[in-house]
């Protein structure tokens, strides 16, 4: 497999960036919905941006070039880790043997900048989110890669453009309990990843309580646009992980399937925020618990693997 | 061949030499690394023709040797093949790059006569042990080895620490090389000769294969420093000059992976070492990476994570003996690439990382994570680099760590995909092994980048360092820049261990180039064309972000707070809390010992807590099992009470019983 | 030779051995000695028909040194030492000379292993000889008195001499002067080993050396 | 020629009673280098037997007669530095309130040379009554050494030395009248009592007796060779004896003991009998390391610890000698690279006792620092000491390994690399901390060496690197002869 040289793989690539945003009014209004409020404008976080955008910036004297590069090398990795992930039937531009670790391996890299920018500052509190940060992605990252594995054994394959359109084929017939669990397993990374409930909670205010907020606590101006972007990004791609298990897209039309992916990732989002509605945030010390039973779902997957192929 | 026996006979009389004119330390100093550098360049001339695929060749030194050792019939030959050259290749560089690191290292020192005749011997010895023919040789090769960086870890013995740390070195080092003995003993018995690399072929089944396995396995692990053999590493590495822990950590290690990759071609690969390897190999990765994380001793840290990154090639082995033993040469290949992948990768990314923090403690006379901060604006180069070897070691993109796990981590998969029950589940632990291992890793790399690098100095020795010398910050950028090459030139760098491989798999150099290049194909060449799009991406968003602000108000100001304003460096997360959750849930593993004082009374003094992590091997294992020799031991000291009578009914008795024993 | 004769001298030399482990008086130990001394003397003039001049005269030598020599050094020693006598002796004498016994009793069961052709030997001189060479060693472990080593030491000679003449092996004279450098050695430098010790601890016990240990 | 080997100690013993101390000083290494140069002589022409044939030099007599002969040398090189250093007076002990004096100087001279005289003897003789003289007057030569210093403890190590090896060399006068009797009874005629004879006509023994008198010199030697559980006397002697003395008596003496049970095994193996003795001298080498070790670890006075070394030693040469072929060679190149490293450990702990002034391994701290070159020195004979390459020892240790497990002696060989791992950790823990750290600071900086105290070790330590790495011919030929004599080919 080689790098996509047609325009088709990248229209993901622009929906990807041109609707990510939306993820985030969706989740919103759907809380607000909750809430009994109205909720802000569906294009309010475009309008944030805009506004991030056109700002200064005030850096703190402790801080070096580390912090400025933070948020740039953060959404410069999900923006190319969204080059490696299919939608619909279109491979993904970059499709090759092991697009997934590199996937996994290229958030972790945008991860930890994100935390030496926050280390940088020399904040307590921006040590403390640094701190959880690693620690439970040091956690998820076993589980998405377990999860992968176990959808690569079932669908002999090892990159996530044949992966996904293979999911489709065989899913939901002769192997339902695996894909709910891995799913299940994947929702939970998905949470942690995107830092939303019950493992953290974006919208509170008591810094000693956060964990991605409190990292960006110093960054403003443009920076701080680009840390936004990064994480609706972040929830539109790693969404779409989840999103392609359930939609057969083998079974439908091209413009059907990709269709359906996109209302699948609103569908996401709305449950996200139903989630975050209904639930509390966990007590710190027992999202590792939440996190090993997600690695628990994981690995029940995968012995049901290995029942079926042995 | 020539060549390379003079270019290390340079190197030791450099040596020589230098111990000769200790008076004057910085010719002597200057004259050993000449030594080292001119000696690396001839003897790696000598074996170019055998890494490019040149019939090995031989040499024998001379029979006196051979009379010394009255049995063995071909003793004192040395020989070189690929994988030889491999290695050969790997301990020069870091050598190299670690002498010269060593001459301002070591510029203000007024002992170095002797250091720096030691460090030449430790080169040369190491360079003889990746090309001793004959497992004697090798032997006296790897001793030496063993004794001249033994005397290297003790250069500063007037602390009690670095004595400790270089017995318990010494000791590891000849309980290793105990079972190394047995293992040639046993080679020489069965195969009737002690031949290492012209050998005639693996030995049969006949001779008790698993036992030798078990024994190079514990000879050469713990060289490597695999769990649970690492605990003399973790002491002898911080205690080390740091020029030293490089070269004991970026080249020294990779010699126990050079023997068990010896052995792989004498003995016929077994099912049961695959799963041995994988055990051992995934057990050192995460706990390695485990105990590296609260370390509050930066080079302890980088040398917990040295015994990870083995534990990650022993991994790979055991994935090759997988693929080798079921007949999948393919698979076999690519373990076997990412393991020798990693062992290159290693010896850049370690070696850096060393250096890199001896050039701090230099700076700052401190390597206490919790005394150090803000080292970045300080130290620019050194930080810049050490990021670039913090990057590596996390396996991140595109740097060289990354390609090699990735492919590791490709040929997990594909165990688990196409190898049946119960071979499968190794590639499972494989993945689940990295995956935990590359997320804490992350964790420890940010624990130690963030400390030491970022934030605010922590002690006046922080805030009063300043940059090193152009002699030590070279090598590091060489290696920086390595991490980045490497990990850009994969495929490239692949096709270079075709040989090596081969030889290790006993087969033609064409089928692993066939593989390699299609595994290139298949993947690689795409990896790396991303890795280029991720730094365009990043080049893009800098600048576009530089654009942005350039017209506007940007200012400065202290950190936020969160409304206070009296900040001090005080008030910065520390290492230790960085490193409390995860130690926390991981307790059952990683035992400590806590020393509390509750405040009490009506008027509290200052309460307090002190909690250090331990070894588990050491504090399970090492220290009961010496505990118990020692009493053992000690219940029999009544032997020499002391009273000359019953010294003579020794004698009676033993007389009595031997002659009825003899006669009747 | 004479076997009868040959035979009486080996019961005395054995008469001597269970004497020396039941007594307790240090002067009376030394008689013994020199009395097995003096009879074992006479031991190459019974076996040898006293044809060889060189025989006969070691034989008075012998008679000489370990008759009268000896003792009257080990007499002088004690007198030196001051102390007569054992003091709580690690073995009992009841229980030595029970020892003793048992002793001779392996002696003869090992003795009969051996097959004895040549000339001029019984089947007891080997027994006899070993169990005075065992006795002699038994003393210096059951006993604490420095000066009663010297006596055991002296009685394992005497069985050593034994044996070489009982044996009656090809070049006596080495036997001979072997045996008596033997004896020269242990007992003289022995003999000024205690009269240094006589300066360095309060008594002549033997178990007071024990600094040395482990 | 050859009886000049051993007239000239002897001559030059009676003189030293009687000349000048200068003239004393300097007649000990003057027969020392008078000794090795018809040593070397002999090397060369290989002279022919003397005196009936009780004196000659066969390959293995050569051997240990060269082991003796270069360290008497370099011993009495250091015994002229050593004696010029001691304190002539009364002075204090180090260990105990009560002052002591030296005996006198001409009394250690002279028993010194015929120590040497009564070694050469040893090493020389065919005859086993006059080897079994010859190592008597050892003991005879060495108890006034032992007591040179005239203080309790050494007079407590004198007499335990004197008592166990009388007792040792007694059974060993028992054991060769057996032998003697074996002769005797084959067939009614006599055979005579010298090596050759008795090796040419082997399968003429008769067995039982043969039998027993092994056992018998293997227990008296043995004792004299400081096997367990006949060592007892060895560590207490050795690490009480002046430095110069332990050096000779370590590296010489149990030497020409391990030679007495070396002739009778020869004896043993031309009557085509070895099988049972080989299981025995097997027993004892373990033994003796393994009890050599459970006093090295833990071990307070580094002397001791020598002398423990020592008895370990001894145990892997009797290991060598009861496997046989190919091991019983590397026995005797053990038995080299032992002696020149003991005995330089030896004079080296005689620097070390004397600038620090303490038997106690505890207190002697940073001899790197007070006197570099014994400090480096005794680093590198712990090294060597513990077999480690490229020292001498490694390559014999390694070989006699190899052919423990080829002859199916694997229980063996794994109890020994145990204990071999023990042993290293208790000598290298306990020798190297005396070397490093910093010293006391009473003691000041570093002192300038005294070369004649420095000298000797360091020779003695190069030799064994040199015929660690390089053997000559002529010697490996010489080994492989020796080492062939107890093959038992029949």
């Amino acid at each position: 497999m080689m790098i996509a040289m047609e325009p088709l793989p990248y229209l993901p690539l622009v929906l990807a960036l041109l609707g990510a945003p939306m993820l985030r009014s969706v989740i919103n209004r759907t809380k607000a919905w909750f809430a009994g409020r109205r909720g802000p404008p569906l294009l309010q976080p475009y309008r944030d941006l805009r506004k991030l955008l056109s700002k200064g910036a005030v850096y703190s004297r402790t801080t070096t070039w580390m912090f400025r590069m933070g948020p740039a090398v953060g959404l410069s990795t999900v923006i190319v880790a969204a080059l490696l992930v299919p939608m619909a039937t279109i491979a993904a531009p970059f499709a090759f043997v092991g697009d997934l670790f590199l996937f996994g391996y290229l958030l972790a890299l945008g991860r930890l900048f994100t935390v030496l920018a926050a280390l940088d500052t020399g904040s307590p509190f921006e040590g403390m989110g640094a701190n959880r940060e690693v620690y439970f992605s040091a956690l998820t990252e076993p589980v998405l890669l377990l999860c992968l594995a176990t959808l690569a054994r079932q669908t002999d394959s090892l990159s996530l453009s044949r992966i996904y359109p293979a999911v489709g084929v065989f899913s939901w017939s002769d192997a339902t309990p695996l894909l709910v669990l891995v799913a299940a397993a994947m929702l939970i990374v998905f949470l942690t990843e995107n830092a939303r409930i019950p493992v953290d909670d974006p919208t509170t205010h008591l810094e000693l309580t956060m964990i991605h907020e409190v990292m960006v606590l110093d960054h403003g101006g443009p920076d701080l646009a680009f840390i936004e972007y990064t994480v609706a990004l972040k929830l539109w791609v790693v969404g779409q992980l989840i999103v392609g298990i359930f939609v057969p897209a083998t079974q439908l039309t091209l413009w059907g399937a990709m269709l359906a992916d996109v209302v699948g990732l609103f569908v996401l989002a709305v449950l996200v925020g139903v989630v975050e509605s209904t639930m509390a945030r966990l007590r710190m010390p027992n999202v590792p618990q939440l996190l090993l039973g997600a690695g628990a779902l994981a690995a029940m997957a995968w012995l049901l693997v290995l029942q079926v192929g042995s | 061949m020539i060549l390379l026996v003079s270019g290390l006979v340079v190197m030791v009389l450099a040596g020589v030499a230098a111990l000769g004119c200790r008076r004057i330390p910085r010719l002597a100093g200057t004259i050993a690394v000449s030594g080292v550098l001119s000696g690396s360049a001839l003897a790696l001339m000598g074996a170019f023709g055998a890494l490019t695929g040149r019939a090995p060749a031989r040499f024998t030194l001379s029979t006196a040797i051979a009379s010394a050792n009255a049995l063995a019939n071909d003793s004192g030959a040395l020989a070189i093949d690929a994988l030889g050259a491999f290695f050969l290749l790997v301990v020069l560089v870091v050598s190299s790059l670690a002498a010269i690191y060593g001459l301002g290292y070591l510029e203000r020192n007024t002992r170095t006569g002797a250091s720096w005749f030691f460090f030449n011997v430790l080169v040369a010895s190491m360079a003889f042990v990746v090309v001793a023919d004959d497992g004697f040789l090798f032997l006296i090769a790897w001793e030496l080895a063993a004794l001249s960086s033994y005397f290297l870890v003790v250069q500063h013995d007037e602390r009690a620490e670095v004595r400790r740390a270089g017995w318990v070195y010494l000791v590891a080092a000849h309980v290793g090389a105990a079972f190394l003995v047995v293992f040639f003993v046993l080679l020489g018995q069965h195969a009737g000769s002690l031949r290492l690399v012209s050998l005639a072929g693996p030995l049969s089944n006949a001779a008790p294969l698993h036992v030798m396995f078990v024994c190079a396995l514990i000879g050469f692990g713990t060289k490597a420093g695999l769990v649970p053999l690492h605990p003399w590493l973790v002491e002898a590495y911080p205690v080390a000059p740091s020029h030293v822990s490089a070269v004991l950590s970026g080249a020294m290690s990779k010699l126990g992976i050079y023997g068990l990759a010896r052995v792989l071609t004498l003995l016929d690969p077994q099912e049961p070492w695959g799963w041995t390897l994988i055990f051992v190999g995934s057990s050192s990765t995460v706990l390695a990476i485990l105990l590296a994380l609260p370390q509050r001793d930066l080079k302890r840290s980088i040398a917990y994570s040295s015994a990870e990154n083995l534990g990650i090639v022993a991994m790979a082995m055991g994935l090759g003996v997988f693929a080798l033993t079921r007949g999948n040469q393919g698979l076999a290949v690519v373990a076997l690439a990412g393991g020798l992948l990693h062992v290159a990768n290693h010896a850049v990314f370690k070696t850096l990382l060393f250096l890199a923090a001896g050039a701090l403690q230099k700076a700052t006379g401190t390597l206490d994570i919790e005394r150090l901060g803000g080292l970045l604006r300080r130290m620019p180069i050194t930080g810049a680099v050490f990021l670039v070897g913090a990057l590596a070691i996390c396996a991140l993109p595109p740097f060289n760590g990354f390609a090699s796990e990735f492919i590791l981590l490709v040929t997990a998969f594909d165990t688990a995909i196409s190898i049946p029950f119960p071979v499968d589940l190794s590639g499972l632990i494989v993945v689940l092994a990295l995956g935990l291992a590359s997320g804490l890793a992350l964790a420890c790399f940010a624990r130690l980048v963030g400390i030491v690098w970022l934030g605010e100095p922590r002690s006046d020795s922080a805030s009063a360092a300043c940059e090193v010398g152009f002699l030590m910050q070279a090598p590091m950028i060489v290696l920086a820049i390595a991490c980045l090459a490497i990990g850009l030139g994969v495929p490239w760098m692949l096709s270079g261990l075709e040989r090596p491989i081969a030889v290790l798999m006993n087969t033609s150099s064409d089928m692993v180039g066939g593989v390699l290049k299609r595994f290139s194909a298949a993947s690689l060449r795409t990896v790396v064309s991303v890795g280029a799009v991720l730094f365009g991406t990043i080049v893009a968003l800098a600048v576009v972000r530089k654009l942005m602000l350039r017209d506007r108000e940007v200012s400065q100001h202290v950190t936020w707070g969160c409304g206070y304003t009296a900040t001090s460096s005080r008030i910065q997360y520390t290492g230790s809390s960085f490193a409390e959750p995860i130690t926390e849930l991981f307790a059952p593993l990683i035992p400590h010992e806590s020393r509390i004082r509750l405040p009490t009374g009506t008027l509290p003094e200052a309460a307090e807590l002190e909690k250090h992590t331990l070894d588990p091997c050491e504090h399970w294992l090492y220290a009961p099992a010496f505990r118990t020799i020692r009493s053992g031991l000690g219940s029999l000291r009544w032997i020499q009470h002391g009273r000359i009578r019953l010294y003579v009914l020794y004698i009676i008795v033993t007389l009595l019983v031997l002659l009825a024993w003899n006669v009747g | 030779m004479n076997t009868v004769l040959f035979e009486i001298v080996l019961v005395v030399v054995m008469i001597a051995d269970i004497a020396l482990l039941g007594t307790s008086r240090i002067p009376a130990c030394i008689r013994i000695v020199a009395a097995q001394g003096i009879t074992l003397g006479l031991l190459p003039v019974v076996v040898d028909h006293a044809e060889r001049p060189h025989i006969i005269a070691l034989a008075a030598i012998t008679v000489v040194l370990r008759g009268f020599g000896f003792p009257w050094l080990l007499s002088r020693s004690l007198r030196m030492l001051g102390v007569p006598r054992e003091i709580h002796p690690p073995l009992g004498y009841a229980m030595s000379t029970v020892l003793g016994v048992v002793i001779l009793g392996y002696c003869f069961w090992l003795g009969a292993r051996f097959e004895v052709t040549g000339s001029g030997m019984t089947r007891l001189v080997l027994p006899v000889a070993l169990a005075t060479i065992l006795i002699g060693l038994m003393i210096t472990i059951v006993r604490r008195h420095a000066l009663m080593q010297v006596i055991g030491y002296l009685a394992l000679e005497n069985g050593i001499y034994a044996l070489g003449v009982g044996l009656s092996i090809e070049e006596q004279l080495i036997v001979e002067l072997g045996v008596l450098l033997d004896v020269f050695v242990g007992v003289f430098v022995m003999g000024i080993a205690l009269h240094h010790l006589h300066h360095e601890i309060e008594r002549p016990d033997v178990d007071l050396l024990d600094e040395l240990k482990h | 020629m050859l009886t000049a080997l051993f007239i000239v100690p002897l001559v030059a013993g009676v003189l030293a009673l009687v000349v000048p101390r200068v003239v004393r000083r300097v007649l000990m290494p003057i027969t020392g280098l008078v000794h090795v140069a018809i040593m070397v002589w002999a090397w060369i022409v290989r002279p022919p037997p003397e005196l009936d044939g009780w004196i000659a030099l066969d390959p293995v007599g050569q051997i240990f007669l060269s082991i003796a002969s270069v360290l008497f040398l370099a011993t009495s090189l250091y015994a002229a530095g050593y004696l010029a250093e001691e304190d002539p007076g009364w002075r204090d002990d180090i260990e105990s309130p009560l002052p002591f004096i030296n005996a006198p100087e001409a009394v250690f001279a002279s028993c010194f040379l015929f120590f040497l005289a009564s070694m050469t003897v040893v090493t020389l003789a065919q005859h086993f009554s006059l080897m079994w003289i010859a190592i008597e007057a050892t003991t005879l030569a060495t108890a006034p050494l032992l007591y040179f210093h005239r203080h309790k403890r050494s007079l407590e190590a004198t007499w335990k030395y004197l008592v166990l090896c009388s007792v040792g060399i007694a059974l060993a006068l028992i054991g060769t009248f057996f032998i003697a009797v074996s002769g005797q009874t084959a067939g009614g005629h006599h055979i005579p009592l010298l090596l050759s004879e008795l090796t040419r006509t082997g399968v003429m023994l008769e067995p039982t007796w043969l039998h027993t008198g092994f056992v018998f010199i293997l227990v008296g030697y043995g004792t004299k060779m400081g096997l367990v559980p006949l060592h007892s006397w060895l560590p207490d002697a050795h690490s009480e004896a002046p430095s110069p003395v332990s050096a000779l008596l370590s590296g010489a003496l149990l030497n020409c003991a391990c030679l007495g049970i070396w002739r009778t095994l020869q004896v043993y193996a031309s009557a085509g009998q070895v099988g049972a003795a080989r299981e025995l001298l097997v027993g004892f080498g373990v033994m003796s390391v393994v009890v050599a070790a459970v006093f090295m670890v833990n071990q307070r006075d580094y002397k001791r610890l020598l002398a423990y070394s020592s008895v370990e030693h001894m145990g892997v040469i009797a290991l060598g000698m009861g496997l046989g072929g190919p091991a019983a060679f590397a026995a005797l190149l053990y038995a080299i690279h032992h002696s020149l490293v003991k005995s330089a450990l030896f004079l080296l702990s005689g620097n070390i006792l004397r600038v620090f002034k303490t038997k106690s391994a505890a207190e002697v701290r940073g001899a790197l620092r007070t006197s570099p070159w014994t400090g480096g020195l005794w680093c590198a004979g712990m090294f060597a000491i513990t077999g480690t390459p490229p020292f001498g020892l490694f390559p014999a240790k390694f070989a006699i390994l190899q052919h423990a497990f080829a002859h199916g002696y694997v229980v063996i060989g794994i109890v020994c690399l145990l204990f071999f791992a023990i042993i290293f950790i208790g000598l290298t823990g306990t020798g190297l901390a005396m070397a490093q750290g910093e010293p006391p600071p009473a003691l000041g900086g570093a002192t300038r060496p005294q070369w004649l105290l420095v000298l000797p070790p360091a020779f003695l330590l190069t030799l064994s690197l040199v015929l660690g790495s390089y053997l000559p011919a002529p010697v490996h030929e010489v080994l492989t002869a020796a080492g062939a004599t107890i093959e038992g080919a029949r």
